[in-house]
């Protein structure tokens, strides 16, 4: 493997994992957003290293043109959520999730990080847009056209889901999240006498 | 083709009566009076003429014919069939005919029921008129005839069950026939329950006989009686002959049907029907089916001196319970119905003796002289206008207002008294005979007690009978009327407690029949003269064609006819008139003329009030029998409702509710929670992933042993099959070749062994092992045989085993080893691998000990990851020794031909 | 008409009624009725051409056999013998009397109504005639649908805890059943070395004692629930009280028969072992259950809760009689079912018909009705009758042919030395029935009128007449010339008992896995290519190997 | 030419940045951080996919197929941003532990 390339990948390397670090730790989302585009444009540059521009590009234009301005607008309409005190609900389940998925993630790491292949020389339209192009659309055209179903049936569902509600809607929602909450409660009450009963006829 | 018309005629005589059943039922309420009646009387008129002319041809046929008599038989259709299994293991085709048969019996029963029937419904068109129920009762009625006449037709015993049945039907309909007042309506139900139970003894009985005889018709089942007398098994347990298991379960049903102990409480009470219906279910007809079921099988029951003492003991206590009930009784249907069950004990006593033809010749007469005591009651009624009740002590003197109903209801009274020359006192006279007979008879058919004990019975019975039936008649009939109806005038006719201040003699339409009957219980005495006198006992001669008599099976076919004076006969004949003459005395003497009761004041008066309480039976069924079962019912009910249904519903669907509440406790809505448990599941997966697991496993064959590894992603596999610590495969003794073969075969050379084993063979079939090493250590007794020591009686120490360079010795002790040719004498065996011996001598056991040798493999796995784990594995190999020195030859060869 | 496609017909029938009506508006209540009474009488009358086959022979007729997912041996395998066929015909008899007789009761959701029931015949034919156990639990629990929402939905004041309670109990039992099919097709697969859902070849299986014996629970379980017999009856009062007229009637008449018939048609064969060695103490249940539903229908104060507890009473027999494994004992177990049939569907339309009129069904609200409606006591005294078993009527014939049955089955197939014994405490029940419905009859029509309400009743409406009467007949029918029926019944009851004596000799001496006796005809055997499909050659060879074994 | 192609190390790296990815989405509580997580996840596995391919490059399956998951990853986010907005409608936060009711 060249050495530029592997310059290229170490530098980008670091910075994808700083980036994507960033994005987890931060505390503020407008800040994670501004990790998570680092973090993009570093795979970008992974890609590079792996000879698929085409790739690159498009990751650059869709994520840190697209997704990332997304988020960025969504953070701004939701702007500056109230905070809420840190509690230490749901402590014992985020620590365990946090170890263990830690050590999956180190376990595969290390599992495979000195794994090597003989490197074989590429077909020159390797990673251009003429050869990545020619694949989607000869081999690949009915799952590209598939694709461009499934975006405007998100862009439909977005539009639907992320509308706003009218006045009336507002409050039959309200009745309708105190009618569960109460419902809740009565659930909750009835299946403690249950199992109050049960226990009892355990006695049988 | 003469047959032809018979046989149109037999089927004919019942299809009358039940289409006019069933046109009286479903049209009859439209219809004008005038019809129903010409149709209900019409047609058991013309029955009554097709019996007439049938059994002409019977009685002229009769001589000619064989010992079972002319008959007339008829089959309309194969009703359904049954395969019983026999022993041979094929089946036998049972057939169920719908087929009817007249022959003596059942020709002589078919002209009482429709001859005394047409006569009832006559006297009906009078007694029912004003009644709103007129065409019911009239479809009812003839639904009766055409059931008691399948009863008596019937040629087997499904055909005659339906009879039998149908006219318990019957009987519960017309008890309740005035189905508004609540108490007819409930007699009516026990009526119908009591005969059910009843029934359920004669379905037994029927399959008893029909498994016995492998036929239902009653001539295969008589022919075939004499092979009865094997033994009945119920489970495993036997009980008694099969003659008498089916006589007495058909006994049960006698005692159902014709009101016998302990099943006779329904009969009183059926008296709430109307009083035709009683005098011709409830005393002439149907209540005798059970005596004419018994002389049907009679040769079934003569097989079983068991069954017959029953009945005769049975029958003669409910005669003499029934009496002593009726004697202080004071309203006239009362103390006939107690008469009638007394009467049906009288039969049933015959029947147990002996004297089938005597037992039904009483039923014969009763039917008459009964049906016009309870006629001459309901005109009696009718005259007082009382449709329920007539209290004897609240009428008298109806002797002047009511004539002819006085005279004939006087004749009936003789007649049933057993007033010489009457028939009922022929009758009588005929089963006091057959008693004392059964007494004297030096080789009874049951028992001389037996005999005796109906003997006294029954003269007690008959002297109370006498008794009864003249203070009813002097009661009612002579002396002062007493009822001046004014107590009752507000209240309507129909009250119970208002007489008519001036009653009238009935019409004609009731009249004539009374006449009738009466004539008939005067004169029927003819048929059964008595044979001491050298008369012609035309009756026994007839009944000889269809029922088997006692003589005829102790002394022979005419031994009945030729027993001269004998002591039985006087015993007999002086009991019944001293009984009749007494009992009348008595009454006469009490009763004649007087108004008040004096038999209660001369009694003491417990006991009077116990005997009119009708000593409490009823009370003792509620108690005893009835009550418990209801309670039990009801608790079935209630148990059914809660602890079955919570059982088996409630506990389960609240254990699952209870379930479902635990997991909504883990289900609680948030993400991380739910996060955390998938990291848990990932986590397990890539471990299980990233960590080899060789799993190794194998067997055996002989010398070689086959491995295998467990499959993984990337694995790659060495072996080390003695584990020696140095790879055998892929490439031998190198350190770092992994190869793809997961499952070796590996043949072991007697040097690769690491140890022996010993295999003694289990009853489970598998072995166990020992492990032997140098010092000696003993077989665990637990896996030796039962036989292992020498002698049982000495000390047990167990053998032991050590191993000694490349054999094993064995050391008994105490215990015995040997070979298939016998026990081996030495205090130690030595043996090699693949060597058997047996522990315990040969011909007691087979447990063997086999040595086998001891490997250890070993396995290494290395995954993509590069991740190694090895397993190790012992297995029991047997390798053929190359022997130094053979261990002893004998053995060798001797274990040879046990493994062969 | 093609005969050869005559039961797919027979499935037809319902199906497109239940197009048809599913396409109609529901406001046209009565065009509605008519359409599917109508598609339901056109049912009945086609079922009629099933009496012209020759069921003489004991074998099966109108058989069609289309593979449907071969892989598994799975096919649509249809065919009528002696024994399904009356069941058959009471089912396409008794559906449209059922629905006729709700014709004004039912007022709302008339279509969905009218559309229950049509499905709800659809499954029951599909039991009845499917010769593939994979069919036949399709039908089996197809036929659950239609009748949970007809009590849940039409029913009484308890009619959803009802409902639930039916659902759960049998599809408890069922989901055994599945589990225990699944297993046997395994088993069948080791065997023969191919997959097979078809009973006629199932039928050729020896199975190991000990797994016999656990499959027979589950089949058991299944169908012991449906029977009911008498631990697992308890569903049943609540399901009749709580559902509608028409819905008991089907239920009793119908519904119930699928557990007997599942005895007869499914667990015995299969497995003759277990069979005969728990068969005794089956038979011991269902005398308990003879006595017990009795007692219990006793003390009964609602006349829908006695006839319920009184079919306890009556499948009692109809088990004991299948398990003495004679012929006139088994023969006799199916009469039986035609008459419990007859008898208790007349007598829930008769319950149904005073329910009509007060809403009520309390006896306490009742007494002295013979006066007000002569006929409706004439109908309910005759078909108490039938059901007490007087002679003469149907009940009458079962009853015996059962008994009979029972006491003469002493051989070791049966019930042994226990036969008598059993004999004796189940004739209890004839008098115990009569007990119960003479109890019934009493409260309901003697005595006097103690209600104002009961003077003004009006008797038996044309309709109503019109629904029993079939009924009537048949009960006369059946008790005075019941040849019509057993005739036709009675070889393939006797093949079906030679069979099970024969395949019971051959696994009491080897009872090793194998298959026994000749397959079916080339007809029934599965096409070549499927078994090559089925599974590799190796596993056949093992199959093979461990069939010579 | 016998030049080694360390595949390891991408795939290392998209490991870690996947665990990353899981750990953020697991640990946060705030909507949007979860959805960039699952952005960090798919990422990762698009890594993974193009490495896969540079080493077996006679056809460019692993990059159709990356790309793919990058035109998915852009429906989902849009989607989910529009459940977070329309959350924080209902609940005036984007706190994902406000939204528990689908147990009930």
């Amino acid at each position: 493997m060249s050495t530029p390339n592997m310059v290229l990948l170490i530098v980008s390397g670091l910075l994808a994992l700083g980036g994507a670090l960033g994005t987890v730790a931060a505390n503020r989302p407008l800040r994670a957003a501004v990790a998570l585009l680092v973090n993009i444009v570093a795979l970008s540059g992974i890609f590079l290293s792996l000879h698929a521009q085409f790739l690159a590009m498009v990751q650059l234009i869709v994520y840190a043109g697209a997704v990332v301005v997304l988020f960025v607008f969504v953070i701004m309409m939701v702007g500056a959520t109230e905070k809420v005190p840190r509690t230490l609900r749901g402590l014992t389940p985020r620590t365990l999730s946090l170890v263990l998925m830690s050590l999956v993630a180190l376990m595969l790491v290390f599992g495979v990080v000195y794994v090597a292949m003989p490197a074989q020389d590429l077909p020159e339209d390797y990673g251009t847009v003429m050869g990545l192009g020619a694949v989607l659309f000869t081999q690949a055209a009915l799952p590209f056209e598939m694709v461009s179903i499934t975006l405007t049936v998100a862009i439909v569902g977005a539009l639907a889901v992320g509308r706003g509600r009218t006045p009336k809607e507002a409050e039959a929602a309200k009745a309708a999240e105190a009618a569960r909450q109460l419902e809740g409660a009565e659930r909750l009450a009835e299946e403690r006498r249950i199992s109050a009963e049960v226990s009892a006829h355990g006695g049988h | 083709m003469n047959e032809l018309l018979y046989e149109r005629a037999l089927v004919w005589i019942i299809l009358l009566p039940l289409i006019g059943a069933v046109l009286n039922g479903l049209l009859g309420r439209f219809a004008d009076k005038n019809l129903v009646s010409a149709l209900g009387v019409g047609s058991v008129a013309g029955s009554f003429f097709l019996a007439l002319v049938c059994f002409a041809h019977l009685f002229t046929g009769m001589d000619a014919a064989n010992e079972h008599g002319a008959q007339i038989a008829v089959t309309a259709y194969q009703w359904f069939h049954l395969s019983l299994p026999t022993f041979g293991g094929g089946v036998h085709e049972v057939g169920i005919d719908v087929r009817f048969l007249m022959d003596a019996l059942s020709g002589l029963m078919t002209l009482v029921v429709t001859g005394v029937g047409l006569v009832i419904h006559v006297y009906s068109l009078g007694y029912m008129k004003e009644d709103p129920g007129y065409a019911r009762f009239f479809a009812y009625l003839n639904l009766f005839l055409a059931s008691m006449l399948i009863l008596v037709l019937g040629s087997n015993l499904p055909v005659m069950f339906v009879g039998w049945e149908g006219v318990g039907l019957c009987s519960y309909l017309l008890i309740g026939f005035w189905y508004q007042t609540p108490a007819f309506a409930a007699a009516g139900k026990k009526a119908f329950i009591a005969n059910r139970i009843g029934d359920f003894g004669v379905l037994i009985g029927m399959f008893i006989l029909v498994s016995a005889a492998g036929s239902f018709e009653f001539a295969d089942i008589n022919s075939a009686a004499p092979s009865l007398t094997q033994p009945f098994f119920l489970g495993t347990w036997q009980m008694g002959t099969l003659a008498t298991a089916a006589g007495l379960f058909l006994f049960l049903g006698c005692t159902g049907k014709s009101a016998q102990i302990p099943l006779y409480v329904w009969l009183p009470d059926a008296m709430a029907g109307p009083t035709p219906v009683s005098a011709l279910i409830h005393a002439a007809t149907m209540v005798t089916a059970g005596v004419y079921l018994t002389c049907r099988l009679s040769p079934v029951f003569m097989q079983s001196p068991v069954a017959m003492g029953v009945i005769a003991v049975i029958g003669a206590s409910t005669a003499l319970l029934a009496a002593s009930i009726a004697v202080a009784q004071k309203e006239m249907k009362r103390i006939l119905a107690y008469s009638t069950v007394s009467q049906l004990g009288f039969m049933f006593a015959a029947v147990g003796v002996g004297a089938f033809s005597a037992g039904f010749y009483q039923v014969f007469t009763h039917a008459f002289f009964k049906a016009c005591l309870f006629l001459g009651a309901g005109s009696v009624m009718h005259a007082i206008g009382s449709h329920t009740d007539a209290d004897i002590f609240r009428l008298g003197g109806l002797h002047k207002k009511m004539p002819k109903t006085s005279w004939t209801f006087l004749l009936a009274a003789c007649s049933i008294a057993g007033v010489p020359l009457f028939a009922g006192f022929f009758s009588k006279d005929g089963i006091l005979l057959g008693a004392s007979e059964l007494a004297y008879s030096p080789e009874p058919l049951s028992a001389n007690w037996v005999g005796g004990f109906v003997l006294v019975a029954l003269t007690l019975a008959a002297t109370m009978t006498a008794f009864y039936m003249f203070r009813m008649y002097f009661l009612a009939f002579t002396g002062e009327y007493r009822s001046t109806g004014e107590e009752g005038a507000a209240h309507g006719a129909h009250d119970h407690h208002a007489y008519d201040p001036n009653p009238h003699e009935s019409p004609d339409t009731m009249t004539w029949p009374l006449i009738i009957l009466a004539a008939g219980a005067v004169s029927l005495g003819l048929l059964g003269l008595p044979t001491e006198w050298h008369l012609t006992n035309w009756w026994q001669g007839w009944m000889g064609h269809s029922i088997a008599s006692v003589h005829a099976a102790a002394e022979g076919a005419e031994g009945a006819e030729e027993s001269g004076l004998t002591i039985a006969y006087w015993t007999a004949l002086a009991s019944g008139v001293l009984a009749m003459a007494v009992g009348i005395g008595a009454a006469y003497k009490l009763y004649y003329n007087r108004a008040d009761d004096r038999f209660r004041d001369a009694m003491p008066g417990r006991l009077y009030q116990l005997m009119a309480d009708k000593w409490r039976v009823d009370e003792l069924y509620q108690r005893v029998i009835l009550g418990p079962l209801a309670g039990l019912a009801t608790f079935v009910g209630w148990i059914d409702q809660t602890f079955v249904d919570m059982l088996l519903t409630r506990i389960p669907s609240k254990l699952a509710l209870l379930s479902g509440f635990v997991a909504t406790r883990i289900q609680n809505g948030r993400v991380y929670a739910y996060g955390a448990v998938m990291t848990v599941g990932l986590a397990v997966v890539s471990w299980f992933f990233v960590t080899p697991h060789p799993n190794l496993e194998g067997q055996a064959e002989g010398a070689t042993a086959h491995f295998e590894a467990a499959a993984g992603m990337g694995y790659a596999y060495r072996w080390d099959f003695d584990s020696d610590g140095t790879w055998d495969a892929p490439t031998q003794g190198s350190e770092e070749g992994f190869g793809a073969e997961r499952s070796p075969s590996h043949e072991y050379a007697f040097s690769a062994l690491r140890g022996r084993v010993l295999l003694i063979a289990q009853p489970d079939g598998d072995d166990a092992r020992v492990l032997v090493t140098e010092e000696p250590r003993p077989l665990p007794a637990s896996l030796l045989p039962a036989g292992w020591m020498e002698d049982p009686t000495g000390d047990a120490t167990l053998p032991s085993v050590r191993l000694e360079g490349t054999e094993i010795v064995l050391r008994r002790n105490s215990a015995v080893f040997s070979t298939p040719h016998g026990a081996i004498a030495d205090e130690e065996v030595h043996l090699g691998i693949g060597d058997h011996v047996i522990v315990g001598r040969p011909e007691t056991s087979r447990t063997d000990i086999a040595v086998r040798g001891l490997v250890e493999a070993t396995v290494e796995v290395e995954n993509a990851f590069g991740n190694r784990a090895h397993e190790s594995l012992e297995l029991v190999v047997n390798v053929p020794p190359e022997r130094s020195e053979p261990a002893q030859a004998r053995l060798t060869t001797a274990t040879d031909e046990v493994l062969r | 008409m093609n005969s050869d496609h005559l039961l797919s017909l027979l499935l037809g029938v319902p199906a497109l009624g239940a197009f048809v009506v599913f396409f109609m508006p529901r406001q046209w209540a009565r065009a509605l009725r008519l359409t599917s009474v109508g598609f339901m009488l056109a049912e009945l009358g086609l079922s009629f051409s099933l009496l012209s086959a020759d069921y003489t022979d004991g074998g099966y007729h109108f058989v069609e056999k289309v593979s449907w997912i071969e892989t598994w041996g799975i096919s649509y395998h249809l065919g009528v013998d002696g024994i399904s066929l009356w069941l058959v015909l009471l089912t396409t008899l008794l559906t449209p009397i059922a629905l006729f007789v709700s014709w004004t009761s039912i007022t709302t959701k008339v279509k969905e109504y009218a559309l229950s029931f049509l499905l709800l015949e659809l499954a029951m034919l599909g039991a009845f005639i499917s010769l593939d156990v994979f069919l036949f639990y399709v039908f089996w629990e197809l036929m659950l649908v239609p009748m949970y929402f007809i009590i849940g939905v039409w029913g009484g004041p308890e009619r959803v805890y009802a409902a639930v309670k039916f659902f759960i109990y049998t599809m408890v039992g069922s989901l055994l059943m599945l589990v225990a099919i699944l297993y046997l097709v395994g088993a069948y697969h080791e065997a023969s070395g191919h997959y097979s859902f078809d009973l006629l070849e199932l039928r050729h299986l020896i199975i190991p004692r000990a797994t016999q014996i656990w499959l027979f629970l589950a089949f058991i379980l299944a169908f012991a629930i449906k029977v009911p017999m008498f631990p697992f009856h308890t569903w049943l009062p609540d399901a009749h009280t709580q559902a509608p007229t028409g819905g008991s009637v089907i239920l009793a008449a119908v519904m119930l028969k699928l557990g007997t018939y599942g005895f007869l048609r499914f667990a015995m064969p299969l497995f003759p072992l277990a069979s005969q060695l728990i068969g005794p103490t089956i038979a011991l249940f269902a005398i308990i259950g003879i006595i017990y539903g009795a007692w219990a229908a006793w003390v009964q104060k609602d006349a829908k809760k006695l006839v319920a507890y009184s079919s306890v009473s009556h499948m009692g027999f109809i088990a004991l009689g299948l398990f003495s494994m004679t012929n006139h004992g088994v023969n006799g177990s199916l009469l039986q079912m035609l008459n419990h049939g007859v008898s208790t569907g007349a007598l829930f339309i008769l319950v149904g018909v005073i329910y009509e009129r007060r809403h009520t069904r309390l006896f306490s609200e009742f007494g002295g009705l013979a006066k007000v409606m002569p006929w409706y006591a004439l109908f309910f005294v005759v078909v108490s009758l039938s059901s007490i078993g007087l002679p003469g009527t149907n009940g009458f014939v079962g009853e015996f042919m059962i008994l009979v049955g029972t006491f003469t089955s002493n051989a070791e197939v049966g019930f042994g030395p226990w036969g008598r014994v059993f004999t004796l405490f189940a004739a209890t029940g004839v008098i115990f029935a009569a007990v119960y419905m003479l109890h019934a009859v009493l409260k309901i029509f003697w005595g006097p009128i103690t209600h104002k309400a009961n003077e003004t009743l009006k008797d038996l409406t044309f309709r109503e007449v019109a629904a029993l009467l079939p009924l009537m007949a048949l009960i006369f029918w059946i008790g005075l010339y019941p040849a019509t029926f057993l005739d036709r019944s009675e070889d393939a009851v006797n093949g079906f008992v030679q069979d099970f004596n024969a395949k019971y000799e051959a696994s009491k001496s080897d009872d090793s896995l194998r298959l026994w006796g000749e397959p079916e005809a080339p007809a029934d055997a599965p096409p070549a290519d499927a078994v090559a499909q089925g599974d590799d050659a190796p596993s056949v060879a093992a199959a093979a190997a461990g069939g010579a074994r | 030419m016998a030049v080694e192609f360390p595949i390891g190390i991408y795939i290392a790296l998209a490991s870690a940045l996947f665990g990353i990815g899981a750990v953020g989405f697991l640990i946060r509580r705030n909507a949007l951080i979860q959805l960039m997580s699952i952005e960090l996840m798919l990422n990762a596995v698009n890594v993974s996919l193009v490495a896969f391919n540079r080493a077996h490059p006679e056809t460019q399956a692993g990059q159709v197929f990356a790309f793919f998951v990058i035109a998915v990853a852009a429906a989902e986010a849009a989607v989910g941003l529009a459940i977070v907005i329309s959350l924080y409608r209902l609940k005036q936060t984007v706190e994902t532990d406000s939204a528990d009711e689908l147990r009930y």
